[in-house]
């Protein structure tokens, strides 16, 4: 650790200023990768995201998903992480990264398939790098582990090869860290120094319960001690969401162990549309954070570099177009078959999945024609 | 014990709330843990209020581990206290399995009787409320093959009422399955006579030629079956289990004694499943009173589907009425 | 499949050892982990030897946790391996429960088949070894009630040889019950033929008066029980479970309709238990064949005993045969 | 913490000589209260236990025992533990907790009757204060947990006052950090501030797996990233274990926060009878370890402040009693009865367990009948 964990690495601050201190100097050098035209890809993403995150959420209202999960004023440090993967690498999010997903270049219909009752997720995992969400809290945090010790048991990483070496990036939030399945997955990541770093979203809240409850020292503190390279982040910072991530990937890759970033951000909107936060924080706090909004600091940094508004204009308008496809699309997705639940339960041939569709198919066939 | 004014109809929801409330009244040893149930009253608000009437100290959010939550319990229960936890979903509580498997379920007979574990866990279980994967699940089963575990779930309001004070008052741990999708069901409660014990079966229709038996949520399914059957001139009894670990078989029995054919329903997959254990003991208890083999209408065995398909897998009058006439062809 | 030299007659712990050894010898992809395997060779010396003929890249010592364990397999199987985990008792699964029932059962069905879960967890289980608490339990009702596993369990050595290297060649995660009472009853192996399919029960002794139905070490009991009943010239049909989930159902019809009368014995308690489920199906499948009810012999309905007591609540032949004769007896 | 959580304190060296660190400084009034009178008692509990140990592995070879689990090595840090319990204090065991259930006057019998197979351990938890041993690796960390925030909830524990509060001393073994429910316990002791202090005997292994496996860091460093009071002490120094164990305690029990032990020692026997150790460590490993021996050192110690050895010879005398009255006693115990399997299924009465006790007492009635 370059310093304390517990210190939170910024290179962008709340006035897109790019700033450094102690703690930010072991990243600088990946700092120093992010150029303007970089910086110009993490806006669009995070605003692109951001008007699609709005759009969905008008929807939910609108009775057509029956679940939305929102991002906003956490885009900084999840575009900045996931900006920071390479090619080989793979991601497992919890339930929140929607900026992770658009960049993995997941279809985000197929995110609201899942949202809309269709499936349970079925993005092309294998091509996008990009797993399932996992709703069951903390579960992924040992399947993003057992995979990346398959990485490096396969030569995939560990090489000490940082171009083709692939790592892990597995999400999850501050609540999760409570669950034993993820203090499991520290001990496994460390015992075999497998190559991934986890990316703790740590933004105030679980649901209502505030991070409080599931800690009394920063969760940067806690995974140092199971051994882990950690680091605190602005997580409204995209700058610093990319070099600490970028550090930390480049040195699991290698096996020069796992890694694990704690992001300070904060959930600007409700936990899910099904939730009223007002009934447990304060507007003050939600105003506070705002205030950081990490999509309004890129902008401000493109504006002092001289970004032209030619730029935030067509961004704008693929923002526009990405909400308007939502609208337009959304209520044209495939519906899941009856047969659909059976097929898949197994790999292989099953007994019971044959003999129950089949029944549920004469079933459908005789109500069909009774009525 | 002390008594609320309640209104004429409840909500399930809020006749739980009144239960706690009552039970929370009556014995300062009761507290009630568990995610999001104090400030916020649970997702389901089924705890609404009540950390503002009994402060902190008795109602209190907990970190977000199920296993915590389980494991913690179960020292309070041996420091004397008797609490009641909430699980948030059905399929969150399976990281306290082994709490509550090996642990809680077992306590009260590793000590040779010197611990009583009063532990109540409240679940809300099964599908119609078109959620997402891990929030429609009916686990029942698993704990129902658990000995030193009771398991109860009541499927009206006067029910709910009564039957969570009972959980709460009993030295066993009592794990509370909460339909749902019925929280806003209303009905009437008597808040002074309980009616039945708590691990009693109540005939709640009754009927000649056929029986119907299940519980939670498929109650009221059967009793839309029963009326449109009755439609037909079938007459069906319908029995609402009630408690399902132990259950009470005298009703059913006689009930089948009476009708000759019995269809258990249920939203948990079939296979190793309550439906099966009802199936089988009614099978051997009233050998020579079935006129046709007991039939099962439940889950697919297959993972709870996405929303769009939950329709077809749970469940519903058209599955019953379609098992009553199979049974009726034998 | 690669063949070994093996012995003409093999005790099942070395039989499981021999399969996964050729398991691994023919697919690098297979790997083995799990508390105390690697230099120990596992508790009860399954794994002896492989980590040193493999290397411990593929046979490995893990961290003291069954959820890391069943967790970190499901990761390794989306990475393309195909793990062999060993729970060290049966009672030591719970920890690891919502890794088997939330993830590894639900991954190929969430991932509408773009994912397989080829893994395969050993758990040496059952009583009779006159152990502590935790360490002689029959959970296999647990997982046969969840959707997404299938669960096997070997009663000789030519069965333990063949089935766990088809259970690893499935691309389906599978629950592989030893019955560890057994590891040392020897029997022989035949190294060419497999026999019968991994989901497929056999009929291990014909009879014409009734059927016993079992799995596991209650194979032996029951053999043990239709030896003596043919003593007293009563003939009994013996089946061999061997796949838990799904159930081989057509033998065990095919003996009630030539028998009439069915006694399924099992170890673990019975309320809702894969008991119930045979008897249940059964008591439906075979309605107008059976002369009596299908009379269950199970473990009490309680928590394991001390060790003291375990022949009182594991079934024996007695038992078996007392059962035997309440079905006669109708 | 007064110094890194990884630097062990250290009292009473394997020479027997008084020692003192930066480490041991904010203990070092503790350590003052082992008066040679203390260390006595300490040196009787060690001896008599040691015996009895032996004793019951001899008993267990030749049959009389279904299993042994030996404490050989380790009584050091559990003498010293157990004895900085105040009367009111609480401790949950793990199963390896030999001395310290001597400390609180458990009946070995009746450790013995669980180890025979006659029950699931039943010795009297209320008066002694020490509970049942628990089998599943790691679950009584959450018990023990839950039984503090208890206790705290109840005014027994964290109203300021050091003499009458009680706490709770939770054990468990380096394997069992392991274990989600450990890590959980942590979150929630942190979380509630509750009276307890967790005793981690670090004895190097779990049966065949080194402690190298479970962790990377000290589990001591570890547990400190929770928010734990965290101390590593020589586990083969009676004293240590003492004066660190009543510092966390008296801070635990007045609610000034829980604490956490890492007591360096070592499994000189084998995991359990059942184990052979030589397949998987080195006799040089043992012998290593061997002369850091707890009881020789308390020993020599005592030799120098010139206790007599009328002295000793007594502590032989008991030891060679306790062993004698278990080899007598240990073929007499009472024997399970059907109907026990029945009778604490349940507090309360239920049909089931009615049905299948009054099932088994006709079946066995007949069976007796028939032969
Ligand atoms: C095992 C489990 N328990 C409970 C829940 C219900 N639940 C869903 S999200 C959530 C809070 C998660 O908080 P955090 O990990 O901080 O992530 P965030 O939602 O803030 O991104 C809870 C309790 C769950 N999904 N899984
Ligand atoms: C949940 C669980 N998994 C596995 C076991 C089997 N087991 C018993 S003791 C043990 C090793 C424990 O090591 P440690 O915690 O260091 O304690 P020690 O035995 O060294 O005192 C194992 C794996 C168990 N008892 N419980
Ligand atoms: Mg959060
Ligand atoms: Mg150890």
């Amino acid at each position: 650790m370059s310093d304390s964990p517990a210190t939170a690495v910024q290179f962008l601050d709340a006035r897109g200023e790019r700033v450094s201190s102690a703690a930010s100097e072991r990243f600088s050098e990946y700092a120093d990768e992010v150029t303007v035209e970089l910086l110009q890809s993490f806006y669009r993403d995070m605003l692109v995201t951001r008007r699609f995150d709005e759009a969905a959420a008008a929807l939910q209202r609108q009775g057509q998903l029956a679940l939305w999960v929102p991002s906003v004023g956490q885009e900084g440090g999840q575009v900045g992480a996931a900006r920071a993967t390479k090619r080989q690498d793979w991601i497992f999010p919890a339930y929140r990264e929607l900026v992770m997903a658009r960049v993995r270049g997941v279809d985000p219909l197929q995110l609201i398939d899942m949202l809309r009752g269709n499936t349970h997720g079925t993005w092309d995992w294998q091509s996008t790098h990009f797993h399932q969400y996992t709703l069951v809290i903390g579960a992924q945090s040992l399947h993003g582990t057992g995979f990346a010790m398959g990485l490096a048991l396969d030569g995939k990483a560990s090489t000490g090869n940082r171009e083709t070496d692939a790592a892990v990036l597995t999400c999850f939030g501050d609540g999760a860290t409570s669950e034993g399945a993820t203090s499991e997955a520290f001990v496994f990541a460390t015992s075999y120094q497998a190559p991934v770093v986890f990316f703790c979203q740590n933004n105030g809240w679980a649901i209502s319960v505030p991070t409080s409850t599931q800690t009394r020292t920063p969760l940067a503190v806690r995974a140092a001690g199971f051994g882990l390279d950690s680091v605190r982040i602005d997580g409204n910072d995209a700058i610093a969401g990319y070099a600490v991530t970028r550090a930390l990937l480049d040195k699991a890759r290698v096996g020069d162990g796992p890694g694990f970033i704690e992001s300070m951000t904060y959930r600007i909107g409700a936990h899910t549309s099904s939730d009223d936060p007002t009934k447990y924080r304060s507007s003050d706090e939600v105003d506070e954070w705002g205030a950081r909004d990490p999509i309004t600091r890129v902008r401000l940094r493109l504006e002092a570099e001289s970004v032209d508004d030619e730029f935030f204009a067509d961004v704008d308008a693929e923002a526009a177009d990405t909400a308007a496809d939502l609208r337009a699309r959304i209520s044209q997705r495939p519906l899941p078959t009856a047969e659909s639940m059976f097929a898949h339960v197994y790999s292989e041939p099953h007994p019971v999945m044959a003999a129950e569709s089949e029944w549920l198919r004469q079933y459908e066939a005789n109500l069909a024609g009774e009525s | 014990m002390s008594t609320q004014q309640l209104p004429a109809q409840l909500p399930i929801a809020k006749a739980i709330n009144a239960g706690l409330r009552a039970a929370m009244a009556d014995d300062d040893k009761v507290l009630l843990m568990g995610e999001d149930i104090g400030t916020l009253g649970g997702v389901f608000t089924v705890t609404a209020g009540l950390e503002a009437e009994f402060g902190e100290r008795r109602v209190f959010d907990t970190p977000l581990s199920e296993d915590g939550i389980i494991g913690s319990a179960i020292g309070l229960a041996m420091a004397g206290f008797r609490p009641v936890c909430e699980i948030q979903f059905d399929g969150f509580i399976f990281p306290g399995f082994d709490q509550i498997t090996s642990q809680l379920a077992k306590q009260t007979n590793r000590h040779v009787g010197s611990m009583a574990m009063p532990v109540v866990i409240r679940v809300p279980y099964g599908g119609g409320i078109g959620a997402i994967e891990h929030h429609q699940e009916s686990p029942e089963a698993y704990f129902a093959h658990t000995p030193g575990l009771r398991i109860v779930s009541p499927s009206t309001a006067h029910d709910a009422y009564w039957m969570i004070q009972e959980a709460i008052a009993s030295n066993d741990p009592v794990m509370f399955f909460e339909p749902k999708r019925r929280y806003w069901q209303k009905g009437p409660v008597d808040p002074s006579n309980s009616g039945l014990p708590l691990h009693a079966a109540r005939v709640v229709r009754e009927g000649t030629q056929g029986t119907l038996v299940g519980h939670g949520a498929m109650v009221g399914v059967m009793l839309q079956a029963a009326e449109l059957a009755a439609a037909d001139d079938v007459s069906l009894e319908v029995i609402d289990l009630r408690s399902i670990s132990p259950i009470d078989f005298a009703p059913i029995i006689s009930s089948v004694e009476k009708t000759g054919r019995l269809v258990v329903v249920q939203e948990a997959p079939s296979f190793v499943s309550v439906g099966s254990e009802i199936a089988a003991q009614v099978s051997e208890r009233a050998f020579y009173s079935l006129q046709a083999p007991v039939i099962r209408v439940g889950g697919f065995d297959v993972p709870f589907p996405p929303a769009k398909l939950e329709g077809l897998h749970v469940p519903d009058a058209d599955r019953v009425l379609d098992a009553v006439e199979r049974s009726l062809g034998y």
